[in-house]
């Protein structure tokens, strides 16, 4: 009895006795949502127009940061750095087109997804052998983006909101809102819906599939980068966040693997609830519960909806 | 453990094959995806013994119909009775226990496993040893298998294939893997044999060939078949009773002259607009 | 002429499905294994024994385990370094409880215990496939993690969280590390795996080997010939997670002497052995030993090799460069030979056997 | 295609006939001392530096001294990522070739060691690190842990923090965050033991290695306990991590207080002006001034000896200092040994025996061009660890400033709690070598 109190009641009546913590708490959740949901959105772009599941989208995320930091650290200008990385995202995007994909064509989409697997294993070996393999600090004063804190007082409390978070929300709603507008008023993004459908078609507009490709994975890369820019100000620049990273799949799940919204929607149920559970039932375990919750919270979504919250019902034929 | 296993050659056989008894019974089955109507209202039986052919142009809703049949698909309406007992809905797993089999209209065989395999694995519903005995294969486990590869062995002597014994199916040229998919079928010994186009993208020595493993095995092992399929001339040669199928509904049904000469068969045929 | 078989006539079913139905090649194996336990003992040294072959073998079983589930029956999982870290931790617990009980047996049950956890976290595979799947060990993986770090009682109550293995001893002579003679536990080792290797084969070529196939290839067609598809796929989590648990215990009693949450983490353990599995050859089981020699043996290749030729290399670069050679043959496998060494093996051997004649 | 495939086979199988060949372990001319160190990965931040210090050091003996007694010292690095795995592997690939001590650097890495040492006689240094119990030098006669255990080091935090409160920490809230591992759960028997005593309330806030990175909803925590004082007992990213979630929740960094593994400058710079006021042991100078440092830089870092530290500027990393204090520690026992058993080129065996008689006194220190930068060392036969004195120092914002006096540890109370823990370990362990100390 004690017990079920603990556990269905009193989360709740903490959550009443200090609003502002509250608050605060689904402020935190909503920021790491937003970068898991930035992740999620590399992810979907890929899988959306090639049907790869590319596992090395997280990697990606730290690569692109890290090469940012690590040009930086060499001597070039933060802003000359961001459109070097820039380059290599395209390089890289071109490079896994030519290497990994063109070879790999026409396999089972099992197979590309454990290339992209190893292509997972040889960034990190290759950014670290490029850039060293201690943690590095991201130029987040260099590149302008801001630094400071907001308290604002409310519900008895105080809550605090870092410029760099807020920032991060602006910047994922501006990338969002762009990538809306090319898929929707460009002729290489009506291209790209029309390659998710059918590759006959799209190859009918007059791009052939290997530059939708590049394409893709270079949109994914300038995603990449741009999470990387934002999660490493948070925290730090280093392949650590490998295991951070992973928190898109549950994402994916919930979102379904073709939805840019749900990418969006499903980062932040994910990112709130991680949070929410960490600090109201986390402690009744030992903590550190955020490891595994997105996963059941999946797990569970799954069970009742496997098509995600936005993804498109499947009919299995034979 | 004693396993049983009849000699495929030498049962049935006689000339009054088809009985009286309905095996199968479809009652005013309807199915739906969202909004479109595969089939709508359909009744039909197959006898015992019999070879029972469902034809009609591609949309018509046939391979449906055996996806209903063995119970890949559930129909919103109506009642299927197999062998006696009426169900809303079959689990696929239960029509194969109860003695259905089915090839497929894109060859559906295991393509990593080699031919022998592929037609073994129709025999799992009769292998019994539990795994302890498996894993130290000695015993029933390793009896079993012997006596089961007898008769499969029987079924590739019966399809003529036994040169492709061992290579991997994915390998096997496509008239090839639909035999070896008819070998899977007939090894589990089904009482009803559901065929979908067996003889689609074949030469005409291979439907030749197609045609008399499916009348030996209605002939010589006894079993009630039913196919799709979409030359007439087959169809007309095979079977003894046709139903026709178009738009999901059923437009004629009698024997192959019958359904020959009805005219709405012949206008679903040549496309005549419905109103 | 390597290979003489066409006399090599089979008459009877019996003979026909041996495993080696070649009979140079059992003899063969014969002499390997005779190789392997007469002589290895002798030639190799403690180095060797700790380092690369008692890993080796022990990862072998992982890996071996992991092909069940991914190359036989088609399920991918990314959750083995939990599987494996049960068998660790029941077998620890096991070693408390029941003190008089021989160590080897605990290691064989320590099995049973990550068998009914794999089945537990086998059952969204009745309705999830594919990557959704995969999604789904990786939720098991990290909730086990947590949880050996976490239920203070899986350790103990250790401070230092860590399990470490107890003085243990087989026919009166220790066994377990670090109290143990390394040759002896590598005979033990050895033993344990061709066992459970031999069981491996003969479950794959039975019944439930071709029910986990069918459903790999074909999981519709696998359901109407009377496959069914829970139980099945849940037996290939069980077996598949006993393998698992049974290195897992292995390497804790038998290599590492002890063992932290860390051992059994993604990033040390399901990685690794999945990349053993792709490498080797999924659905083949000496690709499974094939790649895990290989994924053992690379980082001493690429640690000793530069210095061979006397080139001063960093530590930490070895260790970049692991990686970067890793993923790069993860790559290269897939573009050409999506069936691993093992394919290799199987080309270079039917070549052999045609030898001197062109193929 | 096939004949590529043939190709790959025979590169394959070529690579590991190669290794094979290769891979024979020959004993090192010279004194061999393995180093496991990090160099790479959320952990390499400290232990870069540290791995830097104690080659360096030992590359100026080689080039300034040629050696020890006349004996070249040999280092060869092993890659661990502080993982304890890695580190076993690293020990059992070293340990044939002549390995006169480990330094693990790692206490998660010590702990797999200390089973293996006697049985290979070959002895571990966990210099302030590693279980505590090992300082029972009769029951652990293998591991090293000078100059002070963990536990004496818990207790010197808390006696610092009551000294701030006159002695009273009745009603108080201490928090102890720690890396959830067998580093970070050292200390807490004797934290716990210490509230019991002392009255104030233990708040734990474990942090796993995956969350290193990512601690925003530890601190909330925090926030939400209001705890008086904070420890931290943070390692690699942990702590700068920490510090940074700290100044984001407004925590006063006057009350938080790390361990002497969480007290270098790559631990505060990250969290930039944040992290002024921020405090941490120590057992050790922070000045570079000293004879030691000025060879190592000209014989070194600017000078001939091949060296992984890139400019002089980092030898003032409060982690690359104790490292060479490591190596130093190393290289006098290597000394001592080779004065005690006469020979030149000494075993692991002899390594111990150089260890548990090394007395490092002020003169000596002082000769060696330590002065000012220790405190002087005695390790006994008992006494592993020597339960030297420490200090607190502050950062503000450009240096480490000391702030405390010399703390003397809670010897009394620390020592019977160590010898009951060494009893502990010991007992469930058959076989296990001990030692009678006269």
């Amino acid at each position: 009895m004690e017990l079920l109190h603990q556990i269905f009641i009193g989360p709740f009546i903490e959550m009443a006795g200090a609003p502002d913590l509250l608050v605060q708490v689904v402020w935190e959740g909503f920021v790491s949502g937003i970068l898991y949901a930035l992740i999620a959105l590399g992810f979907v772009l890929i899988f959306k127009a090639s049907g790869i599941f590319n596992f090395a989208q997280g990697i990606m995320v730290v690569f692109g940061a890290l090469s940012l930091v690590g040009l930086h650290e060499l001597g070039v200008p933060a802003w000359l750095a961001v459109i070097l990385c820039i380059g290599i995202m395209f390089v890289l995007a071109v490079t896994v087109e030519r290497v990994v994909l063109r070879p790999l064509v026409n396999q089972p989409e099992i197979i590309l997804f454990m290339a992209t697997i190893g292509l997972n294993t040889f960034l990190i070996g290759f950014g670290e052998t490029v850039f060293g393999g201690e943690p590095k600090t991201m130029i987040t004063a260099e590149l302008g983006l801001p630094t400071g804190v907001t308290d604002v007082q409310m519900l008895g409390g105080m809550v605090s909101f870092q410029h760099i978070d807020i920032a991060a929300a602006v910047i994922a709603a501006l990338m969002v809102a762009t990538l809306a507008i090319f898929f929707n008023k460009s002729k290489i993004g009506r291209a790209l819906r029309a390659v998710a459908d059918d590759h006959q078609a799209a190859m009918s507009v007059g791009i052939t599939l290997q530059q939708i490709w590049v394409i893709v994975w270079f949109a994914a890369g300038i995603v990449a980068l741009v999470t990387g820019i934002m999660w490493g100000a948070r925290s730090d620049v280093s392949f650590a966040l490998e295991i951070v990273a992973l928190k898109a799949l549950p994402v994916l799940i919930l979102g379904g693997f073709t939805s840019i919204p749900g990418a969006i929607i499903g980062g932040l149920i994910i990112g709130i609830s991680e949070k929410l559970a960490e600090f109201y039932w986390g402690p009744m375990v030992g903590g550190s519960i955020e490891s595994w919750v997105p996963f059941f919270v999946a797990l569970i979504f799954l069970w009742f909806r496997p098509q995600g919250l936005f993804g498109e019902k499947i009919i299995e034929r034979i | 453990m004693n396993v049983m296993v009849t000699d495929p050659v030498q049962q049935g056989a006689d000339d009054g094959r088809i009985s009286d008894e309905v095996i199968l019974k479809v009652d005013n089955i309807s199915l739906s995806f969202g909004g479109v109507k595969a089939i709508q209202n359909v009744s039909f039986d197959v006898k015992r013994g019999e070879v029972r052919a469902i034809i009609g142009p591609n949309g018509a809703g046939k391979t449906s119909m055996l996806n209903c049949i063995n119970g890949f698909y559930h129909p919103q309406q109506g009642t299927i009775t197999y062998k006696g007992t009426a169900r809303k809905q079959m689990k696929p797993h239960i029509a194969a226990t109860q003695g259905i089999a089915r090839t497929f209209q894109n060859v559906a065989l295991f393509r990593g496993m080699s031919t022998l395999d592929n037609i073994m694995s129709g025999r799992t519903l009769k292998m019994k040893a539990n795994l302890f005995w498996q894993m130290l294969r000695t015993g029933p486990a390793e009896n079993e298998e012997i006596e089961h590869r007898k008769f499969v062995e029987k079924i590739i002597d019966f399809l003529e294939i036994q040169d492709i014994r061992r290579t991997p199916v994915g390998r096997l040229p496509y008239g090839l893997q639909k035999r070896v998919e008819l070998g899977r079928a007939l090894t589990m010994e089904p009482t009803l044999l559901l065929l979908d186009e067996p003889m689609a993208g074949m030469n005409l020595e291979e439907k030749r060939d197609m045609s008399r493993f499916i009348i030996d095995a209605n002939e010589q092992l006894g079993t009630t078949v039913a196919l799709i399929e979409h030359d007439m001339g087959v169809v007309m040669d095979l079977s003894d009773r046709v139903l026709v199928l178009d738009h999901g509904q059923m437009i004629a049904d009698g024997t192959p002259d019958e359904v020959q000469a009805n005219q709405a068969v012949i206008d679903a045929y040549l496309g005549v607009a419905h109103e | 002429m390597f290979y003489r078989e066409v006399g090599d006539l089979k008459t009877t079913y019996r003979s026909d499905q041996q495993v080696l139905t070649i009979t140079q090649e059992r003899y063969a194996i014969f002499a390997l294994l005779a190789f392997m336990y007469a002589v290895v003992p002798f030639i190799a040294d403690d180095f060797w024994l700790n380092t690369v072959i008692i890993p080796a073998l022990i990862f072998s079983l992982a890996a071996l385990g992991l092909n069940i589930l991914v190359g036989y029956a088609g399920l991918i999982s990314l959750g083995t370094g939990g599987f494996m870290g049960v068998g660790a931790y029941a077998c620890y617990k096991l070693t408390t409880i029941f003190p008089d009980v021989n160590i080897v047996f605990h290691i064989l049950a320590s099995g049973f215990f990550a068998a009914a956890v794999g089945v537990l976290f086998g059952l969204p595979s009745l309705r999830i496939k594919g990557f959704y799947l995969a999604v789904a060990t990786l939720a098991s993986q990290f909730f086990l993690e947590w949880a050996f770090g976490r239920i203070a009682w899986l350790y103990n109550y250790n401070d230092s969280g860590a399990i470490d293995a107890v003085n243990r001893s087989l026919g009166g002579f220790a066994l377990t590390e670090p109290y143990g003679d390394t040759k002896f536990q590598y005979l033990v080792t050895l033993t344990i795996v061709v066992f459970l290797t031999l069981i491996a084969i003969n479950i794959l070529r039975g019944r439930f080997g071709r029910s986990w196939m069918a459903i790999r290839d074909m999981d519709i067609a696998a359901e109407l010939i009377g496959i069914r598809l829970l139980p099945s796929k849940l037996l290939a989590f069980a077996i598949s997670s006993y393998y698992c648990g049974v290195a897992g215990a292995m390497l804790v009693f038998l290599s590492l002497g002890s063992a932290e949450v860390e051992s059994f983490d993604i990033l040390n353990a399901s990685f690794p052995v999945l990349f053993m599995v792709i490498i080797g050859g999924l659905g083949s089981i000496i690709g499974s030993f094939l790649g895990a020699g290989f994924i053992v043996v690379l980082p001493i290749i690429i640690s000793t090799v530069p210095r061979f030729f006397e080139i001063d290399i960093n530590s930490a670069t070895v260790e970049h460069f692991r990686f970067m050679i890793v993923g790069a043959l993860i790559i290269f496998f897939l573009i050409v030979e999506p069936a691993g060494l093992a394919r290799l093996w199987q080309i270079t051997r039917e070549k052999l056997r045609l030898w001197p004649f062109p193929n | 295609m096939t004949l590529t495939k043939s190709a790959v086979l025979g590169v394959a199988v070529g690579a590991m006939l190669t290794t094979s060949f290769a891979l024979n372990a020959q004993a090192a001319d010279g004194h061999y001392i393995p180093l496991t160190t990090y160099r790479t990965g959320a952990f390499a931040g400290s232990g870069t530096p540290n791995a830097n210090g104690m080659h360096d050091f030992f590359t100026m003996l080689n080039q300034r001294d040629g050696g020890i007694g006349g004996v070249k010292i040999i280092v060869e690095e092993c890659e661990t990522g502080y993982k304890a795995q890695k580190g076993v592997e690293c020990y059992e690939a070293t340990k044939g070739k002549g390995a006169l001590v480990y330094n693990p650097y790692s206490t998660g890495i010590t702990l797999q060691l200390i089973p293996k040492a006697p049985i290979d006689k070959i002895p571990v240094l966990s210099m302030g690190y590693g279980l505590s119990a090992a300082a029972d030098g009769e029951k652990f006669p293998w591991i090293f842990n000078a100059p002070a255990t963990y536990w004496s080091q818990a207790s010197g935090v808390i006696k610092y923090i009551a000294s701030r409160n006159k002695g009273d920490l009745k009603g108080k809230k201490i928090g102890f965050t720690y890396l959830d591992v067998g580093y970070g759960r050292e200390p807490i028997p004797l934290f716990k033991a210490l509230a019991k005593k002392m009255g104030f309330e233990l708040m734990l806030l474990p942090v796993g290695v995956k969350e290193m990175q990512n601690q925003a909803s530890h601190w909330l925590q925090v926030r939400k306990e209001k705890p008086d004082y904070m420890i931290i007992w943070g390692w690699g990213a942990m702590t700068p991590t920490a510090i940074k979630e700290a100044a984001k929740i407004r925590f006063n960094m006057e009350n938080f207080i790390g361990v002497w593994w969480s007290g270098g400058q790559v631990d505060v710079r990250p969290a930039g002006k944040g992290a002024i006021g921020y405090h941490a042991m120590t057992f050790h100078g922070a000045s570079t001034d000293i004879p030691v440092f000025k060879d190592i830089i000209k014989h070194v870092v600017d000078g001939p000896g091949k060296t992984l530290t890139k400019k002089a500027e980092d030898v003032k990393e409060i982690y690359y200092m104790r490292g060479v204090f490591n190596a130093f520690v190393v290289a006098e026992a290597i000394a001592n040994a080779q004065k005690i058993t006469g020979k030149k080129n000494i075993t692991g065996a002899d390594m111990r025996k150089g260890l548990e008689t090394l007395n490092l006194t002020p003169a000596r220190i002082k000769e060696a061009g330590f002065e000012g930068f220790i405190d002087s060392l005695k390790i006994t036969c008992k006494d592993h660890a020597g339960a030297n004195k420490m200090f607190v120092q502050r950062w503000d914002g450009k240096d480490w400033k000391k702030v405390s006096d010399w703390i003397e540890p809670m010897k009394d109370l620390v020592r019977p709690m160590l010898e009951e823990a060494a009893a502990k370990y010991v007992a469930d362990k058959k076989d296990w070598v001990t030692q009678k100390c006269s």
